[in-house]
């Protein structure tokens, strides 16, 4: 069985390929059950897989497979070939588990959509190329799948397209990456070129073998980094993730939340060998992760779109996985990877079941309450937040604090100190959503002046979302910290095989007073949120009222989207609109018409000469003539 | 003995002559004949020549182109009666229907 | 296979099987459109297939022209001398291809004067093919000037409002490169005979006529105006815009995917082996405009408010990566220009269809005058967006496999031009998604409007060709590289011999030994 | 043809002359003293002695019967038989275009036959001799005949004013030519053109007198030719004259003229001599602006029939080019390929004329593509022949004179020429543009049975893309006979 790993990719892709030739001819039923069998399958596949490893312990080189060879052209060359070693067998599990509750979840969310078939269909084809991307054992190839699940997202995004902000969201998620992707072809580039190979073996080696110089290395690593700025939303390519939000909530919860903008963490994690060979680059994507890590959380303080909250919430979590990657904690990084995927999409779809529930209302301004009527969702609903929040002993305490730890111990306080920040925010924001939707009482406003009626999510929505609060509460347990003994971090040994180890270890008590402070940071946050949405609803009116500047900062998102819209795209459409104007039609169209225009006047001139009259016809001759003998006799 | 050189000049001078009268001259028919006169200029300039390198054959030739003057002159006094006829008129510059 | 082909003239009659056609249908009724339309299609399938045996007959191990056929014809070493090689096989075949695609997409498109129509296609069909397999430098030319008489009559006859500017404009400024080049070759033939006492236009002895560097420079710049022109390369372009808007959508399709080749063709086949050091020293100036070439097209596009003058600033942009791939001297760079050359066709000949398609519904080709047109067309949407993507690169279809060839070579010659190529990923991205989105995307522009029917068979038949193509080049581009490689090795082989530049232009881009090295276990 | 001739060679030599005097004499008899005026027996006698004079010089080139005759009156040469084919040639065409035409136009047949008859035999004259007096006797019979020809449209104002403007300009020029003649005589005491410069002798070795003579001669010539700037009468000529003189005059003269500008000058042009270094720039300027004019001025006209004048014009100046490079073969290839195209594209006009009118304006050429196809069909391929496209022969000429110029070391001036066609193409594309891609207002219609016409456009046809595809058998031809050169 584990021998067919290969098929984990192909059996969505299938199923993706016949939904699209034939969906609409299908009925809702067996779309269902063969987008979510194909899934399933994958994750069988995946799961043996992984066992397959676990047993085969330590030295086991994975499983690889070279399906066809692929371009191939001289001295380049890229093949379609996959490889399940440990780090894929975990993102894939991710993608797949993750992926398959989605799917369930969809049946119910998506069941009155019209374009049922399609949504399934774009949904297959993302698992596909996410997996793509995962087993890849070729950059290229991973390429591929990075350029496919962009893809999925452009059309998950615009999947409403009548929506005319769906549409420009979708569209504007795809060129946003493309930009990142420029830099990833030339990173690409330089790799092939210099190191002559484009297999992540050859690659993570290059550095080491001294194929790669130094100042190659680091110039590659952020060119690809930049890439992943795209792909993961960090500064200063984030600004598509919360117009991204357009989307289906559930597509928001598997590919903006758990599996698609991971891929940059995963892309760094895979190439560790090459990133972990640049102190520079390390460092940039450690900044650049604090950086986001607490600039979205900032942003997401102030939002009152459920899901938008929830969006910046994402941005800033993945700096934190960036945060790990770059102190070199890769394991930590991939760790909260994971539990991130489980908690982020459980409080996607948890939004989505108000939402749903709210008949489409997303602003949390008109919610309020709902503790009671969402029996299922609410109680989830906290798992997710508590996890975030980084609370003890559920999986994001562990994962964050990992992080964190490792920040610390390479001596990283600033970043360690961002980091910290970062987690009271976290928890604040969170329980403000909480205290905002559940809490209080409803501000629910219907058209019909009516209270809507508020009605709890079918069970194929509401258990995918119990599934996923188990794993939230309890994922955490696969990497305890070092503390509690060696092999307590489990999931970082498991790693250990295909990523660089975390350098450095510290003491026991300093590791105690880093996870007390953690979990202060967590308390502390939900205690404001507390004071400031639940016991003093009236503060935040006034902080806002106190430090105006700030909050319309804030609120306006510090104005980057506008910045950029300025700075870049008006310019750039508004150059382009006078160069065709001015240059285009104005020089090289003038040039040439005025050349003809010029030949036809000549004629004109010459037309003109042509008087009819003898005398000057006799005249010409005979001027001719003179010419002519002057010629001759001189 | 008057040098040929002075024959061929004058010839010249008459040839000149004509091509000025071709231009001063406003009608048909005087135009024409101002080509006559470039004409018999060169007859004159043959019979200098033929006379100075005392070769009969160019004496002939003036009497070939007297022919041809004749003959020219046939054909153009038909047309320039067909002008006549059509504009009651043989004034040179009326023809410009034909311009441009 | 090609014993069974063996003593057939294969070429010939692929060459001058749509002139058969085209004489044939000269006797026919007028008003009897189907059995024209018919034929003629019948005809150009017939060629399409029979391209097909030269794909399966051409071996490509020699990399040398195959299948060639040679009589002398005049004097003065003009001989018809004609044939296949790995970089003439597949624009062949993508002539032959197209052809018939553009005659279906115009089956109700052109309603007027019907068997003219079809007399002009399948005479523009024989004269680019013609361009291809002439082996002689006259009939090159030949074909290369004959060409231009059934497109002017294509657009000028059933042209949109502006067609008689557009269609004069496009000769004109084609010929005005052409014509220099005319008398190039007359200096080439001179040259030739003077130097080897016997004259001759066989362009493969052409390239062994030594030429003084200044003499070279001029003829290669005769030359290269005439391909410049034809590519189009930055600032010669404007023709080509021009051109597309007016031309009926078959004209369009064959001008975008094939005749657009030409240019390019030139350069591999004539401008380059013929005189490698002017190429060399000229290639970084070239390379300039290409590189201009890219960025300015794909603004320009962006800025465009007709669907298909869009789609023709696109493919200068794309024209302009090929150039410049061209100009990077080097194998894959090479080998990439020529599939990109094939993966345009298809995907910018796909498009062309599309807004043809669109056209024919609703009878604008302003992008403003549309929107929603998905909710009423989905099979028309997705086929859409394929070719869309095709044209943007996007991996797993063929526009990524020629487009990374092609960065790669450039890199490996050049990183500055490379990097400021690799633009393209974001501008076609932008400018496309934008105009899909402004299309097809938002909400109905008049939902009271029936005419935005979805496709029927006849258009499918047109469109899933190309896009299944689109597929199959993108997964298996080894099937057309392979029978491409011994030729563009040796062509490459030729360009390093001649000129030394070549390699030292080559070179500094990356350390080739060990790299080549290091991949050789990979191939 | 084998057999031996049964007359002696200088008769022989004479035979094509002859034949078309005889023929000339008849058909003017035959039109004095016949009743029906509107027969076309003169034109078949006079197509006869075309073909007999055709026939005659075919086998004095069978023969190998070139040479010289009458004390070197006659001068029998491989050019002047090629050229005297072309012109009879010519002349055929002229006339079975003018059957119907004439009776259109009520123009008298007869006279049109005889006066071609007499035209042709002077051009025969002029192309068959070195000697300066009888060339002129050529060039005056072929004139005088041409002034007649060019006003025989009675009744039409243009007609007669084209005659008169030709008749006048023409003496004009020919009193030029003797009186260089006289100059030239004088000075070397010879009447043979080339005799005054044999090959290789420069100038300066030449009394100015002499050149001053010479030069005359040739303005003369260019004048025939209608080189600018001494092509200003052309246009006017060409557009008032009966299409179908229009057309032998586009052709004949000029054909004639070239010939004897080749004899004049191929001797002083091959080599570098200092003859050579004078008129080789002058001949380039004057085949520039010759080029240009015609083409240029073409661009605006409104009247299809004056925009071939001009084009006309401008070829002269693409044959001046074949002269600059010396290079004979190329020179009569082009003239033979011209003879088809222009003959063609002019028998194209004809047949759009009908009763009584003529249509030759733009306008009236409106949605032919739709009303003809044929007709259009064809005038599109001699325009697209005119303007050089492959693969007709107006490329393969085009392609062997510049190709001559270049190899000559004269690539400026091919230049120039290519662009120069490049601004023709711009007007000959023009009128196809309107006929294909405009409609007609008013459909106009006109008698199609006149097949002698059809038969003159079909051969034109046959021609220009015989002589594009497979010209191998002309050009042997044509080589074979300069291998002397």
């Amino acid at each position: 069985m584990v021998r067919y790993f290969w098929l984990i990719p192909l059996l969505p892709g299938a199923s993706a390929l016949l939904l699209l030739l034939l969906g609409p001819r299908l009925s809702r039923r067996w779309i269902s059950w063969q987008a979510c069998l194909t899934v399933f399958l994958s994750f069988a596949l995946s799961l043996a897989g992984f066992v397959h490893l676990v047993r085969a312990g330590h030295g086991s080189s994975g499983l690889a497979k070279t399906l066809l060879p692929w371009i191939a052209s001289g001295s380049f060359s890229a093949a379609i070939s996959f490889a399940f070693d440990e780090l894929a067998a975990v993102m894939a599990l991710v993608v797949t588990g993750v992926g398959l509750l989605i799917h369930v979840y969809s049946v119910g969310y998506m069941a009155a959509d019209r374009a049922y078939s399609r949504y399934f269909a774009y949904l297959n084809l993302f698992t596909f190329f996410m997996l793509v991307l995962v087993l890849a054992s070729d950059i290229v190839l991973m390429f591929v799948g990075w350029e496919g699940v962009g893809l999925c997202s452009y059309l998950l995004i615009g999947f409403w397209f009548e929506r005319p902000a769906a549409s420009k969201a979708g569209m504007k998620a795809f060129i946003v990456n493309r930009i990142g992707d420029a830099a990833f072809i030339v990173g690409v580039l330089f790799l092939l070129v210099n190191v002559g190979s484009s297999s992540f073996a050859a690659i993570n080696a290059a550095p080491a073998a001294g194929v790669l110089g130094p100042g190659l290395v680091t110039l590659v690593a952020i060119l690809l980094f930049v890439g992943a700025t795209g792909k993961s939303a960090q500064i200063p390519l984030y600004v598509w993730l919360p117009d991204a939000m357009e989307g289906p909530t559930p597509v928001s919860a598997l590919i903006h939340a758990a599996t698609m903008v991971t891929a940059g963490v995963y892309m760094v994690c895979r190439l560790s060998g090459l990133f972990a060979a640049s102190q520079a680059a390390s460092s940039v994507v450690a900044w650049v992760g604090g950086l986001t890590a607490v600039f979205a959380a900032t942003i997401a303080l102030v939002q009152h779109d459920i899901k938008r909250v929830l969006a910046y919430s994402t941005i800033s979590q993945i700096g934190y996985m960036f945060l790990g990657c770059g102190v070199g904690a890769y394991a930590a990084g991939m760790f909260h990877l994971v539990t991130h995927a489980f908690f982020k999409s459980l409080l996607f779809l948890a939004a989505g079941s108000v939402i749903h529930a709210l008949g489409g209302e997303q602003d949390m301004r008109r919610m309020g309450g709902l503790k009671k009527a969402l029996p299922t969702t609410f109680p989830v609903f906290l798992v997710g937040a508590l996890a975030i929040a980084g609370v003890p002993f559920l999986s994001g305490f562990f994962s964050k604090d990992a992080i964190l730890t490792s920040a610390f111990a390479g001596g990283h306080y600033v970043l360690y100190a961002l980091g910290l920040s970062g987690a009271v925010l976290t928890a604040l924001y969170m329980f403000r959503l909480i205290y905002m939707t559940f809490y209080g009482q409803t501000r629910a406003t219907h058209p019909a002046g009516t209270a809507p009626h508020v009605h709890e999510s079918p069970p194929v929505m509401t258990v995918p979302l119990v599934v996923l609060a188990v794993f939230s509460a309890l994922a955490g347990f696969a990497g305890l910290p070092v503390l509690l003994g060696e092999k307590a971090n489990w999931i970082g040994g498991f790693l250990e095989a295909v990523l660089e180890p975390a350098a450095h270890h510290l003491a026991l008590s300093t590791e105690v007073g880093l996870i007390l402070a953690a979990t202060a940071a967590a308390l502390a946050g939900i205690a404001m949120a507390f004071v400031f949405y639940r016991k003093r609803p009236d503060l935040p009116e006034r902080t806002a009222r106190s430090f105006p500047g700030i909050y319309r900062l804030l609120v306006g998102k510090y104005y980057v989207d506008e910045a950029y819209d300025a700075v870049v795209v008006r310019p750039l459409v508004r150059g382009a609109e006078t160069v065709y104007a001015r240059f285009d039609l104005g020089v090289i169209d003038g040039a040439l018409d005025g050349s003809a225009a010029a030949a036809a006047s000549a004629g004109k001139g010459l037309n003109v000469l042509q008087s009819g009259l003898v005398r000057d016809y006799a005249l010409a001759f005979l001027l001719g003539a003179i010419l002519f003998l002057g010629v001759l006799l001189l | 003995m008057i040098p040929p050189a002075a024959f061929l000049l004058l010839s010249a001078v008459l040839f000149s002559l004509g091509v000025l009268a071709f231009f001063v001259k406003k009608d048909l028919l005087t135009q024409f004949m101002a080509v006559e006169v470039m004409l018999n200029a060169s007859n004159l300039a043959f019979l200098a020549m033929a006379k100075a390198s005392g070769q009969a054959a160019g004496q002939v030739i003036v009497l070939f182109v007297i022919t041809v003057a004749a003959a020219e002159a046939v054909i153009g006094l038909a047309i320039i009666v067909l002008i006549f006829r059509q504009r009651r008129t043989i004034r040179t510059d009326e023809l410009k229907d034909l311009r441009g | 296979m090609s014993a069974m082909l063996s003593g057939l003239p294969l070429v010939s009659i692929v060459t001058f099987l749509p002139l058969a056609g085209a004489v044939l249908l000269v006797f026919f009724r007028r008003g009897s459109a189907r059995a024209v339309r018919a034929t003629a299609l019948g005809v150009s399938l017939l060629t399409f297939v029979l391209s097909l045996l030269l794909f399966f007959a051409y071996d490509g191990a020699s990399g040398l022209p195959e299948l060639v056929e040679r009589s002398s014809w005049l004097r003065g070493g003009i001989d018809y001398h004609v044939g296949v090689d790995g970089i003439s096989l597949f624009l062949v075949l993508l002539a032959a291809l197209m052809t018939p695609l553009a005659l279906l997409s115009s089956w109700r498109a052109v309603d007027d004067r019907i068997k003219e129509f079809s007399f002009f296609m399948l005479l523009l069909e024989t004269g680019m093919i013609g361009v291809f397999v002439s082996l002689n430098l006259f009939l090159f030319y030949v074909f290369w000037e004959a060409m231009l008489i059934p497109m002017y009559f294509l657009i000028g006859i059933w042209g949109g409002r502006r067609r008689i500017y557009a269609t004069t404009k496009f000769v004109l400024f084609t010929m005005f490169g052409s014509l220099l080049m005319l008398v190039a070759i007359f200096v080439l033939q001179a040259a030739y005979s003077r130097a080897m006492g016997s004259p001759s236009l066989t362009i493969a002895d052409l390239a062994a006529v030594p030429l003084s560097p200044a003499l070279q420079s001029w003829l290669f710049l005769a030359f290269g105006l005439a391909f410049a022109i034809k590519i189009p390369l930055f600032p010669l372009h404007t023709w080509l815009p021009d051109a597309h808007v007016e031309a009926p959508t078959a004209g369009s399709v064959l001008l975008a995917a094939v005749l657009l080749k030409m240019g390019a063709y030139g350069f591999l086949r004539l401008g380059l082996p013929l005189f490698p050091a002017a190429a060399a020293s000229f290639a970084p100036a070239l390379s300039i405009l290409a590189v201009v070439g890219i960025i300015y097209g794909g603004l320009m596009a962006l800025v465009q408010k007709d669907m298909k003058s869009l789609v023709a600033y696109s493919s200068v942009s794309h024209m302009g990566l090929i150039m410049l791939a061209v100009f990077s001297l080097n194998f894959e760079a090479t080998e990439g220009a020529i599939y990109q050359m094939l993966n345009h066709g298809l995907s910018t000949g796909a498009l062309f269809l599309c807004v043809g398609i669109l056209y024919e519904r609703t009878h604008t080709r302003l992008i403003a005058d549309y929107g929603g047109a998905a909710a009423r067309m989905p099979v028309f949407a997705g086929l859409f967006l394929v070719a869309m993507l095709s044209s943007a690169g996007l991996p797993g279809l063929n526009g990524f496999v020629g487009e990374f060839l092609c960065f790669f070579g450039i890199f490996a010659a050049n990183k500055t031009l490379a990097v400021l190529s690799v633009s393209t990923v974001v501008l076609s991205a932008a400018y496309l998604l934008w105009l899909y989105r402004r299309v097809m995307h938002g909400p109905l522009k008049d939902p009271a409007d029936r005419r935005l029917r979805d496709l029927d068979g006849r258009e499918l038949a047109c469109l899933v060709p190309l896009v299944v193509l689109m597929l199959f080049m993108g997964l298996f581009p080894g099937t057309f590289l392979r029978k491409m490689d011994s030729s563009v090795a040796r062509y490459v082989e030729s360009l390093r011999s001649k000129a030394p530049v070549v390699t030292a232009l080559e070179l500094p881009g990356r350390p080739g030994a060990e790299a080549t090295a290091l991949a050789e276990p990979e191939r | 043809m084998g057999f031996p001739p049964p007359i002696p060679p200088s008769v022989l030599a004479l035979a094509p002359l002859l034949a078309l005097v005889a023929g000339a004499l008849l058909v003017l008899l035959l039109e004095a003293f016949l009743k029906r005026k509107d027969g076309e027996l003169p034109a078949f006698v006079a197509v006869f002695a075309l073909l007999a004079s055709a026939f005659f010089t075919v086998v004095s080139w069978n023969v190998g019967n070139s040479g010289v005759y009458l004390h070197g009156r006659l001068l029998v040469d491989n050019l002047a038989l090629l050229v005297t084919g072309v012109l009879v040639l010519a002349g055929i065409a002229v006339i079975l275009m003018s059957l119907k035409y004439a009776a259109h136009q009520d123009m008298n047949l007869g006279q049109l036959c005889g006066l071609l008859l007499l035209a042709v035999a002077g051009a025969m004259i002029m192309v068959s001799s070195s000697d300066g007096l009888v060339v002129f006797l050529g060039l005056e019979v072929l004139s005088v005949a041409s002034y007649a020809m060019s006003g025989l449209k009675r009744q039409d104002r243009a007609s007669s004013e084209a005659a008169a403007k030709y008749f006048l300009m023409g003496s004009f020029a020919g009193a030029f030519f003797v009186f260089g003649l006289a100059l030239v005589f004088g000075t070397s005491g010879s009447l043979d053109l080339t005799a005054g410069l044999s090959a290789g002798a420069s100038l300066s070795a030449f009394p100015a007198a002499g050149a001053v003579g010479l030069g005359l001669i040739l303005t003369a010539l260019f004048f025939k030719i209608a080189v600018a700037p001494f092509h200003m009468w052309a246009p006017d000529v060409y557009e008032g004259a009966p299409t179908p003189v229009t057309v032998f005059l586009t052709i004949v003269p000029k054909a004639a003229g070239l010939a004897v500008l080749l004899r004049v000058l191929l001797p002083l042009l091959s080599g570098e001599t200092a003859a050579a270094a004078v008129f080789t720039p002058a001949l380039s300027v004057a085949a520039v602006l010759t080029m240009f004019a015609g083409n240029l001025a073409a661009l605006r006209q409104k009247s299809v029939k004056r925009m071939l004048a001009y084009s006309s014009i401008a070829h002269a100046g693409y044959l001046l080019v074949a002269i600059v490079a010396g290079d004979a073969p190329s020179l009569v290839f082009y003239l033979l390929v011209y003879l088809f195209m222009n003959g063609g594209a002019f028998a194209v006009l004809v047949a759009m004329s009908g009763r009584g009118f003529e249509r030759a304006s733009l306008g009236d050429f409106a949605g032919l593509g739709r009303r003809h196809p044929g007709l259009a069909a064809s005038l599109s391929i001699f325009l697209l022949s005119l303007a050089g496209f492959p693969p007709t022969a107006g490329f393969l000429a085009k392609f062997y004179v510049f190709g001559a110029a270049v190899r000559e070391g004269h690539i400026l001036l091919a230049v120039a020429a290519v662009l120069a066609s490049l601004i023709a193409v711009a007007y000959y594309l023009k009128i196809i543009v309107v006929m294909y891609m405009q409609d007609a207002e008013a459909a106009a219609a006109f008698d199609r049975d006149d097949p002698a016409l059809f038969l003159v456009i079909f051969l034109g046809l046959l021609g220009v893309l015989q002589l594009g595809l497979w010209p191998g058998n002309a050009l042997s031809l044509i080589r074979a006979a300069f291998n002397a050169f």
